[in-house]
């Protein structure tokens, strides 16, 4: 059984300085609530995996929580440049980052290698590209019935993975609907998972075959509405697309970036107030 | 060619490239235009799959990032990613991948990664995504790109995701799974590769656009195919179409999202 | 889009003597009437394919349709022995049967490695057990990052493999729910796949994150209402455990079985007549 | 014990080593009763995996196979079976595997396979099914099985699952992830490892039950623990809720499945 706890009490006992943490969700159901927290309690040195890294980590990037990325694709879906993030590769602004670089095939292998606890995933992947040139961390293995030669990526186990989800029950089961990503996947390799989520409630809506986690593989559950605004939570919000497109903007200049970053996040005590302290309908 | 812009003509020219039961891996952008346009035109079964795994999925306004709740919503079903890449792609189901990039070469191998060095680039690109294992294993690759010195390149600065290599069936010997891209379309009409030394090559030009045009436009000495096709342009039903479709996504996109500021 | 017809066409028209078959559903939604089908149609030299053979594969063989089968556990659940697998096996009645034995973890493994058309699937498996030394399926690969081994199991990849699902619509996407074993991957590691359903519909029910197979991955649909009895499906009807039970008693002895098998299967034209054929309200 | 059978008092000593917080695959028969008896009685917050992908299931009545509609009904969630091998058994997330086998050695290892030489045996039992790799990982196995001398054995026909290996840490040398056999239950009490020889030893006999007949029922010099413990009887409350269960359970099984004969 899971422990129900604020979001800031679980980012303060399970987040320490130099983890590696995935906040998962792809496109869908982004843990922003969780990344601002972390950047609120000022982590460094945090070993950052996502296969997308979107806004959250160009905020945590940006404002210097972390040393590595392990992703896939770093940019602004549909927009352009996630600029804190190459801020930091093209000019080491605030500070160096170390790039674990993959293809989403590979990393999803490397996931699904994590929630297996098996020490290295197989795909047929990266076939006559420069990725492993430059990434020690895909290699190759032969199949020992066929002799053919494979791409080979080691597990993904982070220390920590935090999720948003719409709905926990009372006993810290977490139930999932809408794109997935490799949400499911990071939360099984993770030593500790974390999940914010929308609603806690007396029992689950009926899953049979839907995506459930079940409590005895959650570690904290915090009651976090609007959680993954300007993400979505599918039957909940909307994707705010707008914010995505400003953000562009907002983030493409230091100084303006770290404004609105103090503005809106270090100067707010919680998502709740984050949430307010945006222009409403307007953002 | 004035009633309509050189971005919904190479939308129109690839949805025409797409058939009624094809399985299609869907990017963001003019590919995922391209496939929708299909879908409500001559295409109305073509199967749309992105990579955020929504299967079967029939949009009525374009999503703007890669996993907008409108796909789920409308897909047949929705599964984890891995399986996306591993069940489905992989294993050979997918008949089209659309690739976009910063730069391809004349083999048309793309680069999403770098410009400059991998250590210290001076422009960070976004990276590969789902491009390498697309172009290894969708059973053909079409290319959507504007055309630019800069972007159709004589050396890439990096090779995010293969197409036929150094040519002359480099490809085949590989191992790749997939055909490899079939069909680039850019600014001014569609490049294909000679069937023999797989070089990039000029196939088709939009109407109105000229060899002068896409040579220009093109960092390597463009060749030209022995034939040399015209694009018709965008029907009327199709431009109407496609111009319903961007307008209903504007006005979907452009709508406040409300805050889901709650008593919490 | 796959094509819908008769149980009886589909099997002669994807059935050929040789073909390697799996007939999967884990005691939920086990393909019966496509089993009884084959066995009509005096198919031979079939290499089946099942983690749990059950009562059909037991009927299978002990009509001599099988030359070899690749399982995890052969028994009758619950209840004890299937006795025409056993008569094969100990005395080659009617005939020998090829054994490629594998636990229920490694066929799994190999099961998704089909799906995923990988030549191989990897496990932390089989350590320290006879099953490697009796099969030489079972290898070992090292990982290329740790070093570590572990086990191997080639793909099984199906010529054909057969479910039974409640919901297909007209376009044959097939919907699936309840306990659903290793269907999904046995039936995207086949080159052909044929769906027995209880129903045909226009609509199928909202699935999101729901089990459907897409139409594309199908190759035919047959309706056939009540096929995976004295399986069950959930939602339409209940395991016949006493059906389960009896069977031992009619499988135990040759002649009985022999005489079942013709009064029951080969003297009924489909389906719908076997069913007719039992003691309604009391198989 | 003239109240009880020992299959009851069996089932009743096996639910009493489980914990409220266990999470335990189940598989059919002796053990689905004891877990089910576990979570109707002083655990009612354990954890019920079957190895058909039900997680958390919590059945009215006992399954006869492993995969009865009841499980699905009643589970927190239905997951694909190679996820229950892999995400849930394989990565280290179960407490207590409980397997029967056929025939156990002195030293835990289990055959379910063959009686005789594997090409052509004199018996051909069901086979390993999921045991290899419940032996391999869960943290503590639990063995169920009747003692006769042909089934606690000095030697197996064939080893489908591993306990101790030859004892004396082989099994930790061997990098098996899980503990191994911590308890096995059978007709006249409980055997346990011997803490340095990891040798089976009595370490526990059911009220009435006799040393002598102990070693009467097992195929080798059945070794004794420095201390014997005595099983006390199943109390009225345990023995109400299991009888009531097998009766609920007996009930629903001997209820006549209509056959499915619709108009098709």
């Amino acid at each position: 059984m899971s422990v129900i706890l604020p979001l800031a009490d679980a980012i303060e006992r399970f987040i320490t300085d130099g983890a590696s943490v995935a906040l998962e969700g792809f496109t869908h159901l982004i843990p922003f609530a969780a990344g601002h927290e972390i950047i609120r309690q000022r982590r460094r040195e945090l070993h950052l995996i996502r296969m997308t890294p979107d806004l959250i980590y160009d905020q945590l990037i940006g404002m210097g929580c972390a040393r590595k990325l392990t992703f896939s694709w770093g940019g602004n879906p549909g927009v352009g440049s996630l600029h804190r993030l190459r801020d930091a590769v093209e000019n080491h602004w605030p500070r160096a980052l170390e790039l674990d670089e993959h293809s989403h095939a590979g990393m999803a292998a490397a996931f699904c290698a994590g929630a297996a606890r098996l020490p290295f995933g197989v795909l047929r992947g990266y076939l006559d590209t420069d990725l492993p040139a430059h990434n020690p961390n895909i290699r190759r293995v032969a199949c020992p019935f066929t002799g053919e030669v494979l791409a080979a990526v080691p597990a993904l186990n982070p220390d920590v993975t935090i999720l948003h989800a719409q709905r926990a029950d009372r006993a810290g089961n977490v139930a999932i609907e809408g794109i997935l990503g490799a949400t499911r996947e990071a939360a099984l390799a993770a030593t500790t998972l974390i999940v914010t989520v929308e609603e806690i409630v007396d029992a689950l809506p009926p899953a049979m075959n839907g995506i459930v986690l079940p409590h005895w593989v959650v570690t904290a559950v915090a009651h976090c509405p609007g959680g993954a605004y300007p993400s979505y939570a599918q039957g909940h919000y909307a994707r705010d697309n707008a914010f995505y497109k400003q953000w562009d903007e907002i983030a493409r200049d230091r100084s303006r970036f770290l404004a609105w970053m103090h503005r809106h996040v270090l100067a707010t005590g919680d998502h709740r107030a984050f949430l307010a302290s945006l222009p409403q309908e307007a953002a | 060619m004035s009633a309509c812009t050189r971005d919904e003509w190479m939308t129109v020219a690839a949805a025409r490239l797409l058939k009624n039961r094809d399985v299609c891996f869907v990017g963001i952008g003019l590919p995922s235009a391209a496939c929708n346009l299909a879908r409500l035109t001559h295409a109305p079964q073509i199967v749309l799959i992105y990579e955020s795994g929504t299967i079967g999925t029939r949009p009525d306004v374009m999503p703007l990032s890669i996993g907008d709740g409108e796909l789920a919503q409308t897909a047949a079903c929705v599964v984890p990613l891995p399986e996306i890449f591993s069940y489905y792609l992989q294993a050979g189901r997918v008949d089209i991948g659309f690739l976009g990039a910063a730069q391809i070469d004349r083999h048309g191998n793309l680069n999403s990664t770098v410009i400059g060095p991998y250590e210290r680039p001076s422009t960070r690109l976004p990276g590969a995504g789902g491009a390498p294992e697309i172009a290894q294993h969708a059973r053909q690759v079409f290319v959507m790109l504007r055309a630019s010195k800069r972007s159709f390149v004589e050396r890439l600065a990096f090779r995010s995701s293969a197409g036929y290599l150094d040519g002359h069936g480099a490809r085949a010997r590989s191992g790749a799974a997939g055909g490899g891209p079939r069909a680039v379309i850019t600014d001014f009409g569609m490049l294909a590769p000679h069937p023999e030394s797989e070089e990039l090559q000029l196939v088709a030009l939009f109407e109105g656009a000229t060899v002068e045009e896409a040579r220009a436009a093109i960092g390597w000495p463009l060749q030209l195919a022995d034939r040399i096709d015209t694009i018709a342009p965008p029907s009327a039903h199709e431009l109407d179409t496609l111009r319903a479709l961007h307008a209903r996504t504007r006005e979907a996109h452009a709508r406040p999202v409300r805050i889901p500021l709650q008593n919490g």
